[in-house]
């Protein structure tokens, strides 16, 4: 068995992000894997996800057919409204994001650093550049956590030393959720805190770009999803 | 004052070659893709358009840079599922991009509807969207100067307007066309319903009918989403 | 008889300014003289009268005992929604004011200059001073029309030479409708329009702290108001 | 996420000397009174206050002022028809005036709210309102910088609250209270009534719950214009 065999599906990831996020909290999902958080809220919490588009207040998608591509998350993907939704057109949405209003913001990312750095919109010459809304959660929200595969598709690794593609936000990350590990980013450092059972520390630290501490480690264990 | 209620193909009509045009739609969300359509029809070329994305599929945004009408975008995100043809058109040299981020070009669209003309944000400080810009500390933390986004025109999708042109939208439709409706010279609202005046409360009216110009019916519009995910293309 | 006795009601003086407002118009009432205008649109033409604490398209006040003070102008008068009304909230208000899109701003004047400068928010030391939407409006209405006792409680001219107060707007008067004139405000000079039957041109202009070009001088008249 | 609701007097209990208080209203249409006078009995001083107006008659904001606990006013728009209170307090030296123009006032609270930390605006340019403060030509228009404004409380009469704090507003009684609601550290919706989740339709919401940090009800509140035609004074 290769690490490979061990590695969360997307809605494990989703899932086991959505575990952290506190009653009552305010949280936006971010294009990618964030937006399957909303399906995950953890029973007896009630958790108000905001979307870039202009909307405070929804669940995972609707039943297959029933889609309204009126009502989307950041993926475009088709959701359903929650109890006491609100929803508002892009200024007032960004306002509410880069005003520190929301306690969270869930972000993809291409690469991130242990002082906290995020790149998550270029990949450098050679491709289309996207930035959405990242820049302003990055900037704005108290809190921001990414969701990210580990290694790149070619087996690189995404938590590295320094990030080389240009950045989203300076010294913003602090929490990543991989398909491996849960890693906090504190002190300058990265910090191994869950690791998915049937990987060795060894491995974990030789996918990854920078030194994990590893005082602390807990399995990463998530449903069937 | 009752708004010109016309076709879309009467609403585009003046667009003028090298006109700078802002779109309404988040994806297909809002996307007011019969107005886009007439603007093929209509010929215009050498634009430069305002959107959140860059077009999907072969319809709407992404037909027009097909029909190779448009010099230069500005928006956030042009790269999705299938973006293709701005893809193609952008590694091509054919059409130049102006990338925002997100909150601040709907800021700047704004600030251009609200008499503001220019900004301190401290998004995208230590990147390199924010290089060439003037950058000051406000209160300890470095933010960057971000000007008016000013357009020639606005298509936008809303869902009604009374005959006065107050417009409401329809769920996450609404997105950046409230904000566009403000920032451009001349404003066309494709709706899917004009109501009597007095038809939509004064406390439920997003757009007030002074931001509206002319409105573009549309009873059956499409959802430019579902057009995609047909395969649909246009003309 | 006086100059005095000729003098037009504050009522009159909104009636004329109302006049000039032009079909579709969509037109700001300062506080003061201003807001009555509401209650003067001329016959056959629709007028959008907006008010900066939040609302586009009333009309005049409700009858005596129907006011709900929920419903004002920039006075605190009660007012009545007109038909398309819409309410938004102050930051949308004058977001409509400073980005141009409206037509008419009427305000009211401490003093005015030739060359369009108003004074209407401070009588300096000794005074408090309020300048509540003015200097917004004087920035971003496409025209700045005034109403305006043509003198002071004292006598003493409003139209002047440079004005003596603290400064509203710059350049910023089209025209002035006083209890005794019309006078256009342009290139740089006062232009007497119209004046009521009674007072002679010598007196309006012993009235006035700067000359009064006239060349085409109607007469101000209103109905009974 | 369900708000506490509280009296008015729990719910300005926490407001220490010095803060700084937002206070919807412009004159009387928006003025949370019974939650101004909370604060006139719990006894806070030395404040700085927030509102369009500097308070009428001998309630309200003009009570705070008279009995003392007002330092500092930041408003547009101090004289009206019976400002006495204000005036006297003023002319004698013991209140401070902040005259803001009502435009930049709400826009800067809005910018407080939205994580704009300053912005240029041609208000006040070239009067004695823009001494001081830093200028800068803008295409070809001089400008000046204004500065967020933030508030430690903001007190807002809206009129329903549903259980999660999003609000509406009682026509033109919107006015500042919207904007407030985005500036503050805490804020207190003063509301008629407190609605079950779902009662307010997602787009006629003009205040998102994740604003509103406690609610105030006042089921029988008085309308301000209304008590200080009657003469009404408060304590």
């Amino acid at each position: 068995m290769s690490w490979k065999d061990h590695r969360l599906t997307r809605n494990q990831m989703a899932w086991r992000a959505a575990q952290d996020v506190h009653d009552g909290a305010y949280v936006n999902l971010g294009i990618g894997m964030p937006v399957l958080c909303s399906a995950y809220v953890p029973e007896g919490r009630h958790v108000n996800y905001q979307s870039e588009n202009g909307i405070l207040g929804f669940g995972g998608p609707p039943p297959e057919g029933e889609e309204d591509f009126d009502l989307i998350n950041a993926s475009k993907g088709a959701i359903t409204l929650a109890p006491g939704a609100s929803i508002f057109h892009s200024a007032d949405s960004f306002a509410m994001i880069r005003g520190a209003h929301l306690d969270i913001a869930m972000l993809g990312a291409f690469q991130v650093a242990p002082n906290g750095d995020l790149a998550n919109w270029s990949t450098g010459e050679g491709g289309v550049p996207a930035v959405g809304g990242a820049m302003d959660l990055s900037a704005g929200a108290e809190a921001v956590r990414v969701l990210t595969t580990h290694v790149t598709k070619d087996d690189a690794p995404k938590l590295v030393a320094a990030c080389a593609l240009p950045l989203t936000g300076l010294q913003v990350v602090d929490r990543v959720y991989t398909d491996l590990a849960v890693v906090d980013v504190a002190e300058g450092r990265f910090h191994l805190r869950e690791l998915v059972p049937g990987v060795s520390r060894d491995e974990i630290q030789a996918l990854t770009g920078a030194p994990l501490a590893m005082d602390d480690v807990k399995p990463l264990e998530a449903p069937s999803l | 004052m009752k708004k010109p209620v016309m076709t879309p193909t009467d609403a585009v009509a003046d667009i003028p070659d090298g006109a700078t045009v802002m779109i309404s739609g988040f994806g297909g969300s809002g996307a007011p893709v019969e107005t886009v359509h007439a603007l093929i029809d209509q010929g215009a070329r050498h634009l430069t358009i305002v959107n959140n994305n860059a077009g999907t599929g072969q319809i709407g945004l992404a037909a027009l840079i097909r029909e190779g009408r448009v010099d230069k975008v500005i928006c956030s995100y042009p790269r999705t599922s299938d973006s293709r043809v701005f893809t193609e058109a952008y590694m091509s040299g054919r059409v130049e991009l102006e990338l925002v981020p997100q909150g601040t070009l709907s800021e700047r669209m704004r600030a251009a509807g609200a008499g503001i003309p220019a900004f301190f944000t401290p998004t995208s400080v230590g990147t390199p969207l924010a290089e060439g810009k003037q950058q000051q500390e406000i209160n300890g933390r470095m933010c960057v100067l971000e000007n008016a986004l000013h357009a020639d025109f606005a298509l936008v999708k809303a869902d009604v307007a009374d005959e006065y042109g107050n417009l409401t939208y329809r769920l996450t439709a609404r997105n950046f066309g409230p904000s566009m409706m403000t920032a451009a010279k001349v404003t066309i609202a494709q709706v899917r319903e004009v109501a009597p005046v007095g038809a939509i409360d004064p406390a439920h009216v997003v757009t007030p009918g002074v931001y509206t110009k002319r409105i573009a019916l549309v009873e059956d519009a499409a959802q430019e989403e579902v057009l995609v995910r047909q395969g649909a293309r246009y003309p």
